[in-house]
Formats: C-alpha cells, structure tokens, sequence
C-alpha cells in the first residue's frame, strides 16, 4: 500500500482515490466546477446531490466513459487518467451504471462476462459450462434465482438491476461505484444488496454509493460528499449530518418533511365542491388473467383515491399495469372505466378516455433519447396543439406548455428545450416521462416506479402534484418499490403475491410488517 | 417560471468556422464542387445545363421525398422504382390506345395506384410486423414482374401531349417538385404527423405507448413514398414520353443513396427534407459534372467513388468539430 | 418549350469537328466494339470524340444528350435504351439542330428527324436459329431445345427471343423447346439456370443464347455435365449465339460452337460517322441504314471472319 | 395455441423449404433428384458465402454495399493473372489479399473515422466497380479450364463450392455462437455505446466483422469464378443486394443485434435459389418468375414473424 500523500479532506491517512479540481463542461455549460475529495481505502462514501449535480458525470469519469476538463484524480498514490472503461476495469474499478448498460440479446451469463469470456482450454470458444457456473454463484449472492442461459431482454427491471451487480461482483474490484443500485429494488432485494455490501466492507472493498434514498446512505455510509451545482457544497463523516441539513445542503434551502399531507378520502369534507361524487368507481378491475403472470386479479380504483400496489420483486404489479394499459394480452377478465366495460385494450383509446401509465423503463418505453425535452414532453398531448383540419402544429401553445411542465416537474435549469433527452441526467429523464403524462391531465394515472432517480426535493413537489390531481377527482395507481414512498402518499394499499392480489389495506390500517408479510406468501418458511 | 432555455444547446454559428460547421455543409460542397469544376468543364455553367441538371434531378428529388419520410419513420421503401415503371405502363395504357382516357384521369389514376400500393407495402409491414426491407423487395420484385408481364416486355407509346407537358415544360415540374418538397417539410416540421413521424423513428415502443397511432402513421409514410414516386413516374413518362415497364429500375440506389449522403438516418428518427434536397443535388451534379468532363467511365465510376467518400469525410469530420468546439 | 438555340449550334452547314458518343451500356464486348470502332472512324477523320455512358438508365441518358448539345458538337451518336425512351432526345437534337445517328437500336415511328444505323435483330437472330435447325435436321432425330433469354425489359432480347420464336415455328414436329431460361443478362444466373434445365433434361441437345457474352455460362455447365463436344462428335449439343464476339469466334475456330449472329459492327460504325458527316455538309441522307449482318457458321467461317469484330478484337 | 401447432411454428421455414420443395417435387420428378439437390446447394453456394459475411456486418447494424465489387475486383486480378500463367495456389492468396485491402479500407473510414457504413461501403462499391473495369478494360475474359475444374472439383462426392459454402458456415457459426468475438459482436449491434461502455473494443471488432465480410467476398469469387469459367464487366453486380435479401430473409435484423448463420442465412440463400431452379425445371413462364419468387418470399418472412410473435 502506498504511503499516503495528503489527508485534506479524511482524517484517515490511507487514502484509496481522491479527486483534484475536476471539471466537465458539456456544450459550454459547465457541469462540475472544480470537485476535489477523497476517498479512504476500505470505506464507503455517500454522494448525494440534486438531479444533475454531476454525481454520475463524476462517476463516469472515474469510470473510465468520460474525460475531464481540467483536474486530476490519484488512485493510491499514482496518477489515475482512464481514457475507456477498460482502463478502470484494469484498474479493478467496477461500475454499476445509473442506466443499466445490459444486453437484452444476450443471456445473463454473457452480459456478466462479456469482456472477459472464460475459454475452454486453448480453443478460442467460450467454456459454457464453466461460465453459467460461476454465474449461477454470482446470481446466488445477489439473490437472484434464475438460469443464467435465460435472454436479459426476459427480465424485469429489479431482476436485471440485480444482474448489474453480479456482473460488478464478477471483476474483482477492488472500489465499486454504485450509482443509484436500488431503484427498482423492493425491500427484499434491497436488504439482500445492503447484506453483500456488508460482505464486500468486510473484504476491504471501498466503495462510492450514489443514491436518493438518504436513509440507504445515513445506513451505508462512512463519509458523506454533497454536491451541489456541480461543486462539493459539504462533505465528512456520515454522524456530523442529519437528514434535514443533507436536503437542505442538497437543494439549497430547507424541506421541513418528505411527503406532504395527505388527508384521507373518508375525511374530506368539501366533496360538492370539488365537482365529484368523492368514491365513485373510475376503474374496475374484474378477474384479469394471463397464465403465468397473473391469476384472477380484481381491484377498484375510486376517484380521489391515491392506490399502491406493494409486493416483491417479479410479483407482477408491472404486468397488471400493461396489461391493463393493453400493452400485453390477457385470457380472461373485463376492465371498466366510468362503469363503461372497454372491450378492446389500447393505449390509444385509453390515452383518450383519459388513462395514463408510465412505465418503468423510462429509456426503452418512456423515452425518444434523441429527441429533445420539449418533443417528449409534448409527444402524448400533442393532438392537443394541432389545429384541424391539417392537424398544424401552435408553436407557441407548445412552447408555453413546455414552460409549464418543466417548471412542474422541476427540471434541471441548466438544460435547454432543444437538447436532446440522452445528454440528461437520470433523474432529469424520469421528470421529463412524468412530465409528459402530467400534461395530459389524466383521469387515471398508473405509475410505475414514478420517482426513480429522483432527489428528495423533487420527490415531494411531485407527491404534492399527485395529490393534488386526486383531489381535482381523478384516480391514481402507484407501482413503488420504496414502502416508505407508497405509505406517504397512498390512501390504499394493495399487496400482490405471485401474480395474486393477497391483501388490501386502508391507509389507517398501514403496516409494514403486515405489507411484507403479505408480499412474501403465506409459505413464509419457504423463504429464506 | 424557473429560468427555463437560458443556455442554447445548438451549437453556435458566429465562429468563423460556422458555416463549415452547419448542416448546410452538403448545399456548400456541391455548390464547391460546382465552382471548383466550371472552369474545366466546358459548358457545365451554362444555363441551358442547369436546366438539364434540373430536369434529371427533379423526378429523382421526388422519389427520395417518399424515401426520406418512411426512413425517418425507420422504414425502407426499396419498391419505389417498381412502383414507377408499374404506374408508367398503366398510366400510358390508360392514355393510349382505344381507351384513352384523358390526361387528368390517367394522371390520377397513376398517383392513387402509386399510393395504394405504397399503402399496401405499410399495411403489411406494420399488420402482420414484418420487415419493412423484406416487404418492399418482394413487392419489388412482384410489381416490376407484373409491370414487364402486363406489357410483355413492350413499352408504351402515343401518350397524349397535354400528358407530355407535365414532363417537358420545366416550369410545370418545377412548379410541382416545389410544391411537394415544401409540403413535406412543412408536414414534417410543423405538423402533429411530422413529429409523430419522428417518434415512431426514434422510439416506436414509446410512441405506441404514447398514444401515437404508430401503424396509421408508419402506413401513411409508405403511402406517401408510394405516391412521390408515382408523381415521379408521371414526370420520367412525360419526360421519356414513354410507359416503360423498366423504368426508373436503375435509380434505386441513387435514390437511397442521395437519402443518407444528405445525413437522413437509415435507422430512422432523423432526417430532413432540405439534407434529401442536398444530397440528390449534391450527386446529380457530381454526376453531370464528371459526365461533361468527359472522363471514360471508369475514372467517372471511381471519381464518383472517392467523392462520396470524401463528402463523407468531411461530414464526419464536421459532427466531431461541433462536439469539441462546443 | 424553349425556341432559343444553344450560342455554339451552327445554324449553316459546316464541318464536323466534334461528335458525342452516347452508349447506354458498356458491359458487353459487343459495345465495347462497336464504341471502339466509332472511336477509330473518327479518328481517322480527325474528329474529337466526347463520350457518355448512362448505365441503362433513360433518364440520365436524356440528361447527357443535352449535355452534348450543352457542349456545342456537330453530330450526335447515340446507342438509346431503347425504342421509345430515345425520342426526346432525338427531338433535343433536332431543336438545337444537331444532326443525331441511333447506332444499332432504331427507334419507334416518329416525327423527329434521325438516322438508323441497325441490324434487324429478329430477322439475324431468326436465320441464325434456321441454320441451326438445319443442322438438327440433318442429324434425323428429334431435338430437345433451350433457350436462354436476356432481359425481359430489353428490346434487344425480347427481338431475339421473337426471332427466335419465329424460326422454331413450323418445326416443332422435330425441335421441342423445354426449356426458356431467363438470365436477366446475368452470367451467374445464366449459368445456374442452364444446368437446371440440363438436370431436368438431360436429353437437350439444341441450345440458343440471346447473347454471346453468355456462352461461358453455357459452356461451364455443359463441361460440368461432360456435355461438351465438337460438331460431328456424338453427343455435341447444337449451340448457336448472337453478336459474334470474340468467345463465339475462338468456339468456331474450336469447332464448339455451330453459328452465331453477327452485327457488322463496322459497316455500322462507318455509316454513323458517314451519315453524320453528310448531313452536317449538307449531303442528303438516308433515314435508315440496314446492317445486313450475317449468320456465321462452320460452313463460312473462312470467308467471313475477317468482318467479323470478335475475331478481330483479340491482338 | 396449442402444443402442435405451437411446434409447427416452430419449424416454419423448414417446413416451407420442404414445402417448396414437394410443390416443385410434384410438378416435375426430377426436381427431387439429388443431382438437381445438389445443384441448388451448389448454386447457392456463391451467394450464400456473401450473406453469411454480411450476416457479420448486419449484426452489428452495418451494412456493406461493397461485397458485389471487391468480387469483380478480386476475379478481375484473378483473371489478368490467371491469363498470364499464373498458378492456381497463387492466384487464391492474391484474390483473398485484393478482398482485405478493401475491407480495411471499409473498416478504416467505419471505425477510425466513423463515417456512416452505407455511405463508406457506397463509396467503394462505385471504386471498386470502376477499377475492376479498368482492369478488364471491359473486355470479358475466359479464364483457363483450371478455374472450371476447381469449380467442378469434388471431394468425398461433394462439390467444392458447397463444402467450401458449408466450410464457412460452420466456421462462421461457430464463431457467432462460441466466441467472445461473436458473442460482442451481437452486443455491439444492440448498441455500440454501451458495447464500448462495457468494455469492448468496440472499433477492433467491427474492423473484423468488415474484414470477414471482405474474405467471403473473396471466397465467394473464387466459387463463382469456377462455376462460370469467366469474368464479364457484371461480375458480382448486385450480389451485395442479394446477400442481404438472404440475410435478412434468414432472420436477420437490418438494425443489428439479431440473428444467426445457422439455419438462418443458410435457408435464406437456399430457399431463393431452389425457387429459381424449379421455376427452370418446370419449364415455367419466364414472366413468372418474380412474381413467384416474391410470394415465396414474403410467404417465407411472414411464417417466420408468426413464430417470432407467439413466442
Ligand atoms: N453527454 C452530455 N451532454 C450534455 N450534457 C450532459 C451530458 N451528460 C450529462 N450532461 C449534463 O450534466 C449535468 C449533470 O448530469 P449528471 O448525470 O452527472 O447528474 P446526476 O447528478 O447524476 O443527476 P441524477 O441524480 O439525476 O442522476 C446535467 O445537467 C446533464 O444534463
Ligand atoms: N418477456 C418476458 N418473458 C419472460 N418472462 C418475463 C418477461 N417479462 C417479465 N417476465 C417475468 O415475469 C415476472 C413478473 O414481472 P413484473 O415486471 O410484472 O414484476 P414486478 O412485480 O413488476 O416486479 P418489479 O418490481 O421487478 O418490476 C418476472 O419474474 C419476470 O422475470
Ligand atoms: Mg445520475
Ligand atoms: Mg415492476
């Protein structure tokens, strides 16, 4: 190990990495102005910051997929420049991408070892049988079960966030960087992810945790780095902060709580005036099956109400939520909107009766990457804008509804309308899909994972908004994979169980240890 | 309000290299080209050569119209010249012979044969999910086999001169062509189709889910496609004054190419009319200059080869100045 | 359209100084010599030859024609895509007042004013596939027959598959066709196509092609199928062509090959350049020049080869 | 949908090969004979070789136009040198030698100058085109019997062209389904960024991907070079057209990332050629045969889109 050089920042003297003056502009805007910290060997340090404060522009130049302006980075004690992700492999930096950077054509075992294929003796050929081994211990140590020969494109967004991580464990790194690993984690997974980072600490792995769950960070990390603006606003040890500094630091003023005030359908008392008849049935949802996926599913979803749909990961909330959007097919079942029974699934006519439904890959079926903000926030009310008969679009209709929606959803004031969704950050993409549907002023609204990647900030302006759209009378189901979230902000909360509805419980009833309960079936012992 | 589009994300035209960095680079290449070769090219600066250039370049513009808007949808239309030569001989026999139908009729006749079965490509390609390259080249090939069987290898002759007219007046194809040209890029750019297009281009998952009626559009994309080149056909038989069952069968790589030269991505989701109108510009004069220079055709063959190649350069080079000078 | 003449289209009677050769193709032998012998008699006349090649596309041809006109050249050479597509630009010569030559190709009855210098493809390609028939006839036995078509958008193959046609009708007691094999003028698909029918008729004994360029495909399979024989020899399959390029000249010379239609490529380069010279210095000139052609076979090999351009192309 | 008609799916383009087969079978006894089988195997061997290099290139959503021209170039040195009294086991290394000095230029401008593939391999395709003639001076040349016999050859009872077509296929399978190679190869289609964000060399391979396309090219000449005994001014003229309908009619995505060698290409190129044949053995109207061809074709694709669905 190297003598240490500089102990500015840590007061530990054996440090791992540290960062000098890092700059990155992109198109003239800068976007990390001179970021300097330090890294301790073995420990594991939290980054927390806005949406598009640079966390993950820093971690790509660490990892090796972008250069810097201007600044240095030493890694133990030796200049540390990487040009491409092979140099921070060599290394042994691993990275778990914000943006999962998966194959969907290729197995699970060829996504882990795609750089690094073992081959069978001399031959150039792939030991197949020696590889999908090491998969399967890797994917047992992630906690996931499934055949690793099994094509990516078939997994669910938690199954392949899971894969990321088998395939960071697969290179023996020696400082992994996680940027926002839990996003579509449930509780299960994520507990199982906080137990093997345990593990790792305990090999002497270092670690960077990017994440905007605080509590994950308060729980995980030694040291905690604030960045702000693309500039290091605060950082030290986790114990020297708490969570209303850290979101003030982060956001720049003070947010007294999480999730605003939610006053239960029961209690409301100025139904008339609202113009609805509070608790009338919008969506009915009448034994909806498809083998395999789910069986017999039947809920209501009244008007005002504000629905979670809780369970494990692969328990098929997802599923429900496009096949109730017509996005797959069903054998069985019928959907009534109003009381109307709709007999065909399409998200065309659904968009038009007022149904919305964002999914939970924002970049595969939210997203045109490379359109720019203001195409995707205006792609579904676009007809709205087009005058008849030649459908001629009301340029400056558009442009203000842009104006609205990206002060709505808070976005990134440093991008522009005409810059392409690709070039923003996580978080900033998954304002700009919410956006999108928000416009529309939907009826209902089916939300998978809305918040994912989004700051804490952000997040309770959005709760507001989501609130406040059932209070004008319209109904919202939200699929969310944070408890915390779905007990803030629902009325109602429903528990799915390998592809069955198991519970249904009033907010007065919330429970998490019931909610888990339910979520992991009745057989209890069978899980481990 | 937050303080939204304070930064523009385009980059900047007033550094001196602007111009060298704007997407008007193929329009600046060509007219280059132009000036560089009018010195050696004896008559290829004269009026009555532009007019030449225009009448080649015009039918061909048409065509790569269709082209570009079923490639930003992400598509391909490789039937577009049998679509030509099938409307060719229909139309000519329609105007020809015992039937002779007026010109208006036969015209029209023409352009809605030429959209249904652009139509039909669409229809398939977006019902059943089939590739759009495999269904265009089968259709390709059945409709130029059933233009040479309809006619039995003989080309049509005998149109009727107001038929004619619409070919070999300048002004009347001119006038046409604008008004096409103009209409797509108006379509593109300002309409809810336009952008739609696009979508479906860039992301035809999302879109649907957006509430995009992704296969009416695709559909109507390949109609139009189907439609511009019947509007060409008119214009090659008027011009050729000839229904011809081989018509146009040489172009379809010209046309393509001048597709993508002009920067309309063959994954779709990017393009634009103004790029299409360069790139077929770009290689007919090329192609006219290297003609009157009078080279034996394999230096044209290579010559035209190594330009290309250098145009692309150059774009290339372009797309990485933008990057960094930014 | 436009009445305004080009600056440099001499309105008076003059010399030739300057001519535009415009061929539609130069991927056969047969352009190849017929583009080279037009080169040569203007050379010797000491005219400037400008040259074009539209790669079979009409429209492109139309553009380098007026290109030509453009340029200011005293006479126009064009071999035309086909029949019909050549009209306007016949027409453009005739505006610019450029005197314009179709070289081998006529085109359709028109009221633009031109000159054709062709050979009458049907009527060679019918008395070449008569002479073979002949042979047949003689051997006393009943012939299978194939035939190996060109393009079927080409005028020039639909002419010799007519021709052709025409000659086996009235004989179909002793000469059965079994086999219409369209090669789309292409070697590979020439080749795969004849070794089908050679596989499905094993018995064929008569083979025309549309083209002497296609002969080496027919010439591989019948190798491949140890069909390949000499006239006289038993077993020779009756093999005729059209062209007479220089492949076809060498299989004569083999005794392979029983005839071939020959273009005289020559007389037709010649007449041309004679037609466009007369015109320009005010000569009357006829509309049309026949190439007689002739049918070259085993029988006048001696006597004809020396106006034949295959054997002539190889020095 | 039940279990066999599910399994029916499965074997669709099989089944619509032997389908073809029979229908033809039918019509003309000899069609089934395994001498005309054979033949077909044969005469698909020279496209098939070029669609299974342009498999490659279409995987990782290229395109490359050139294929067609560096045959006629690579059969146009092989002829001069032929005609010269050059020796066979030194023409082959030559024609493979004028192949890969193309393809590198393809995957030169591809990877290092990252100009978009259609345009580079257009480019080529009109250099390549023009050179060949210059080096025929457009005149055709009938090259000695030594071609014809090689092409003619057999080993074991097999023609050469087709153990050569099955030689690449195996290899090229093999290499697609085994290898890190090709296993990047299918990653890099889906999406080169995130191939070169996971590491891979992403310019290495697509290098490799162009230059495999360059030597079945080579090969490719070298099987139609026997069959015709000839070089003409068209030689290889659209094959690159013909060896992405193969492709893509085999399953292959335009856009990259999807695929296979084997069954795929391998029935796309034999399917269109038995076509063709019995179309010949039948002695059918020559007017027909695109039509016929087409709905084939299409019949072949839609099969195939049916099967993908319900999947
Ligand atoms: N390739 C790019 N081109 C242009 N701008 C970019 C590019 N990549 C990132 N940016 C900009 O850099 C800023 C920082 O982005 P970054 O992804 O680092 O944010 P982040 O802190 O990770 O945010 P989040 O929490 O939302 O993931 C954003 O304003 C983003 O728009
Ligand atoms: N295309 C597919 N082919 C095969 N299996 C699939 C496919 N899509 C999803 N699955 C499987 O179906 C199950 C249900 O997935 P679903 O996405 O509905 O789960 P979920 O409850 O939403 O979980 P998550 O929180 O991970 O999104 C998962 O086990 C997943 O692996
Ligand atoms: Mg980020
Ligand atoms: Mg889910």
């Amino acid at each position: 190990m190297q003598p240490a050089t500089n102990n500015q920042l840590q007061t530990t003297n054996n440090e791992l990495l540290s960062f000098r003056g890092i700059e990155k502009a992109f198109f003239g805007v800068k976007v990390l102005k001179g970021v300097s910290f330090t890294v301790p060997a073995g420990g594991m340090v939290g980054l927390v910051g806005e949406n598009g404060a640079g966390k993950s522009t820093l971690m790509n130049i660490l990892g090796g997929d972008l250069q810097p302006d201007a600044g240095t980075i030493t890694l133990e004690g030796s200049g540390y420049a990487p040009l491409n992700p092979q140099d921070a492999t060599r290394r042994g930096i691993a990275f778990i991408h914000q943006e999962l950077n998966l194959f969907p054509n290729l197995s699970i075992a060829e996504n882990i070892f795609l750089t690094r294929f073992p081959r069978a003796g001399v031959t150039p050929f792939i030991q197949r049988g020696g590889m999908n081994r090491r998969a399967v211990d890797l994917l047992r140590e992630v906690g996931l079960e499934i055949p690793p020969d099994r094509l990516v494109e078939t997994l669910s967004a938690g199954e392949r966030q899971l894969v990321e991580i088998a395939k960071a464990l697969s290179i023996d790194a020696r400082l992994i960087l996680f940027d926002e690993p839990t996003t579509s984690l449930s509780e299960r997974e994520t507990d199982r992810l906080f137990a093997l980072i345990s593990r790792m600490r305990a090999r002497g792995i270092t670690m960077i945790y990017i994440s905007h769950t605080l509590a994950d960070v308060f729980r995980l990390c030694d040291d905690i780095v604030v960045l702000r603006d693309g500039e290091v606003v605060g950082s030290g040890a986790t114990k020297t902060f708490t969570t209303e500094k850290l979101v003030s630091m982060m956001v720049g003023r003070t947010v007294s709580q999480l999730f605003p005030e939610r006053r239960s359908l029961g209690k409301r008392g100025d139904e008339a005036e609202a113009g609805f008849a509070t608790g009338a049935p919008l969506l009915e949802v009448n034994g909806v099956s498809q083998p395999g996926v789910l069986r017999d599913i039947s809920f209501t979803l009244r008007r005002g109400e504000v629905l979670g749909l809780s369970g494990l990961m692969g328990a098929g909330r997802s599923e429900l939520a496009r096949i109730l959007f017509g996005l797959d097919p069903r054998t069985a079942g019928e959907v009534r909107l109003n009381g109307e029974q709709l007999p065909r699934l399409s998200p065309r006519e659904l968009i038009e009766r007022g149904v919305a439904f964002l999914t939970e890959n924002r970049r595969s079926e939210g997203l045109c990457l490379d359109a720019s903000v203001g195409d995707n926030f205006t792609l579904v009310t676009l007809p709205q804008h087009g005058r008849t008969p030649l459908r001629w679009l009301a340029g400056a209709s558009l442009k203000s509804a842009v104006e609205r929606i990206r002060a709505v959803v808070k976005l990134d004031a440093k991008t522009s309308d005409s810059q392409p969704v690709r070039t923003l950050s996580g978080g900033n993409q998954q304002k700009v899909v919410l956006g999108k549907w928000l416009l529309r002023q939907p009826r209902v609204l089916m939300l998978d994972e809305p918040t994912r990647g989004i700051d804490v900030g952000a997040r309770f302006e959005i709760y507001q908004l989501i609130h406040q759209l059932a209070d004008q009378g319209a109904g919202v189901l939200v699929i969310s994979s944070d408890m915390e979230e779905l007990m803030g902000l629902c009325d109602r909360i429903l528990v799915m169980c390998g592809g069955t509805l198991v519970d249904d419980l009033p907010r007065a009833q919330f429970d998490r240890e019931r909610i888990l309960r339910a979520a992991l079936g009745t057989n209890q012992e069978a899980a481990p | 309000m937050t303080a939204a589009a304070t930064t523009n994300h385009k980059p900047q035209t007033k550094n001196p290299l602007g111009w060298f960095l704007s997407e008007y680079l193929g329009l600046g290449l060509t007219v280059l080209l132009f000036l560089a070769l009018a010195p050696f090219t004896p008559g290829l600066a004269t009026s009555n050569n532009l007019l030449n250039i225009l009448g080649y370049l015009l039918p061909l513009l048409i065509v790569a119209i269709g082209m570009t808007l079923v490639m930003i949808s992400g598509g391909i239309d490789l039937s577009v010249t049998s679509i030509i030569a099938l409307t060719s001989v229909v139309g000519a026999k329609l105007m020809t012979g015992d039937a002779g139908v007026p010109t208006i009729v036969g015209v029209l006749t023409m352009l809605a044969l030429g959209a249904g079965l652009g139509a039909l490509n669409g229809a398939v390609i977006t019902l059943l999910r089939l590739p759009a390259f495999i269904v265009t080249l089968a259709s390709m090939m059945f409709l130029s086999g059933f233009a040479i069987w309809l006619t039995q290898s003989k080309s049509i002759y005998g149109l009727p001169g107001s038929f004619l007219a619409l070919g070999q007046r300048l002004p009347i194809s001119l006038a046409l062509t604008v008004v096409l040209a103009l209409a797509a890029h108006l379509m593109l750019r300002r309409t809810v189709f336009g952008r739609w297009l696009y979508a479906i281009g860039q992301n035809a998952t999302a879109a649907h889910i957006s509430g995009v009626p992704v296969r009416a559009i695709s559909t109507a994309a390949y109609a139009a496609s189907g439609f511009c080149a019947a509007l060409a056909s008119v214009l090659l038989t008027a011009r050729l004054e000839t229904g011809s069952p081989v018509l146009g069968r040489e172009i379809l790589l010209d046309i393509i190419g001048a597709t993508v030269v002009g920067g309309t991505s063959l994954f779709g989701g990017k393009g634009k009319i103004a790029w299409t109108f360069f790139g077929v510009l770009f290689l007919t004069v090329l192609d006219n200059a290297l003609n009157l220079l009078s080279l034996s055709q394999f230096s044209i063959t290579i010559t035209k080869g190594a330009v290309i190649l250098f145009a692309a350069v150059l774009d290339a080079v372009r797309s990485r100045f933008v990057v960094r000078s930014s | 359209g436009k009445s305004e003449a080009p600056p440099t289209a001499p309105a008076a009677p003059g010399k030739v100084k300057t001519v535009g050769v415009a061929f539609e193709t130069l991927q056969t032998e047969y352009w190849i010599a017929g583009f080279e012998a037009i080169k040569a008699e203007l050379k010797k006349r000491d005219i400037t030859m400008l040259e074009a090649v539209a790669d079979s596309d009409a429209s492109r041809q139309l553009q380098q024609v007026k290109n030509f006109i453009t340029r200011g050249v005293d006479g126009i050479i064009l071999v035309p895509k086909d029949a019909k597509t050549c009209i306007p630009m016949i027409r453009a010569a005739n505006e610019a007042k450029i005197p314009i030559v179709l070289f081998n190709r006529p085109a359709d009855k028109t009221d633009a004013q031109f000159t054709a210098v062709v050979a009458d493809n049907p009527k060679l390609t019918q008395e070449t596939v008569t002479y073979m028939i002949e042979q047949a006839r003689k051997t006393g036995t009943k012939h299978k027959a194939m035939v190996v078509l060109g393009d079927l958008g080409d005028i020039n193959a639909i002419g010799r598959r007519d021709g052709f046609e025409a000659a086996v009708k009235g004989n179909e007691s002793f000469i059965e066709v079994v086999a219409r094999v369209p090669s789309e003028w292409n070697q590979e698909k020439a080749q795969a196509g004849v070794a089908n029918a050679l596989q499905a008729n094993p018995d064929i004994s008569f083979i025309f092609t549309s083209s002497d360029f296609l002969l080496p495909s027919i010439t591989s399979a019948l190798k491949a199928s140890g069909r390949y024989k000499k006239v006289g020899e038993p077993g020779h399959v009756i093999l005729g062509g059209f062209d007479g390029d220089a492949t076809a000249y060498q299989m004569l010379v083999d005794g392979y090959l029983d005839a071939t239609g020959v273009q005289d490529v020559y007389f037709e380069a010649q007449a041309s350049v004679q037609a466009l010279v007369d015109r320009r210095e005010g000569r009357p000139v006829a509309e049309l020049y026949l190439d007689p052609g002739f049918v070259i076979h085993q029988g006048n090999l001696k006597e004809k080869a020396a106006r034949m351009w295959g054997a002539n192309i190889r020095k | 949908m039940n279990r066999t008609s599910r399994r029916l799916l499965d074997l669709a383009p099989f089944l619509l090969f032997v389908t073809v087969l029979a229908i033809f079978g039918v019509q003309s006894p000899k069609f089934l004979e395994s001498g005309n089988l054979v033949n077909i195997v044969v005469q698909a061997s020279s496209t098939g070789i070029v669609a299974v290099g342009m498999t490659f290139v279409l995987l990782t959503a290229g395109v490359d136009l050139s294929v067609g021209a560096i045959m006629f170039v690579a059969a146009a040195v092989a002829g001069k040198m032929a005609l010269a009294g050059w020796p066979l086991p030194i023409i082959l290394p030559v024609m493979v030698a004028v192949a890969l000095m193309f393809s590198a230029c393809n995957a030169f401008f591809v990877t290092k100058v990252r100009v978009a593939a259609f345009i580079v391999t257009l480019a080529t395709l009109f250099i390549g085109r023009g050179l060949g003639l210059r080096i025929t001076e457009t005149r055709a040349m009938n090259l000695p019997d030594s071609f014809l016999e090689l092409g003619s050859a057999r080993w074991l009872g097999v023609p050469l062209p087709a153990l050569l077509f099955g030689g690449v296929l195996l290899v090229a399978h093999l290499v697609l389904t085994r290898t890190p190679f090709g296993r990047q190869v299918f990653a890099i289609g889906h999406d080169v960024e995130m191939a070169k964000k996971a590491g891979i060399r992403t310019g290495r391979v697509l290098a490799a991907v162009y230059l495999i396309s360059g030597l079945c090219a080579a090969f490719a000449a070298m099987v139609s070079l026997g069959q015709l005994g000839a070089v003409s001014p068209k030689f290889g003229e659209q094959k690159e057209f013909a060896a992405i309908a193969a492709a893509v009619l085999g399953g292959t995505s335009l856009f990259g990332g999807r695929g296979n060698v084997f069954p795929g290409t391998l029935l796309g190129a034999l399917l269109i050629q038995a076509i063709e044949n019995g179309l010949v053995v039948v002695n059918a109207d020559p007017y027909l045969y695109p039509m016929i061809t087409s709905v084939v074709i299409f019949i072949s694709v839609w099969l195939e889109s049916l099967r993908n669905r319900t999947r």
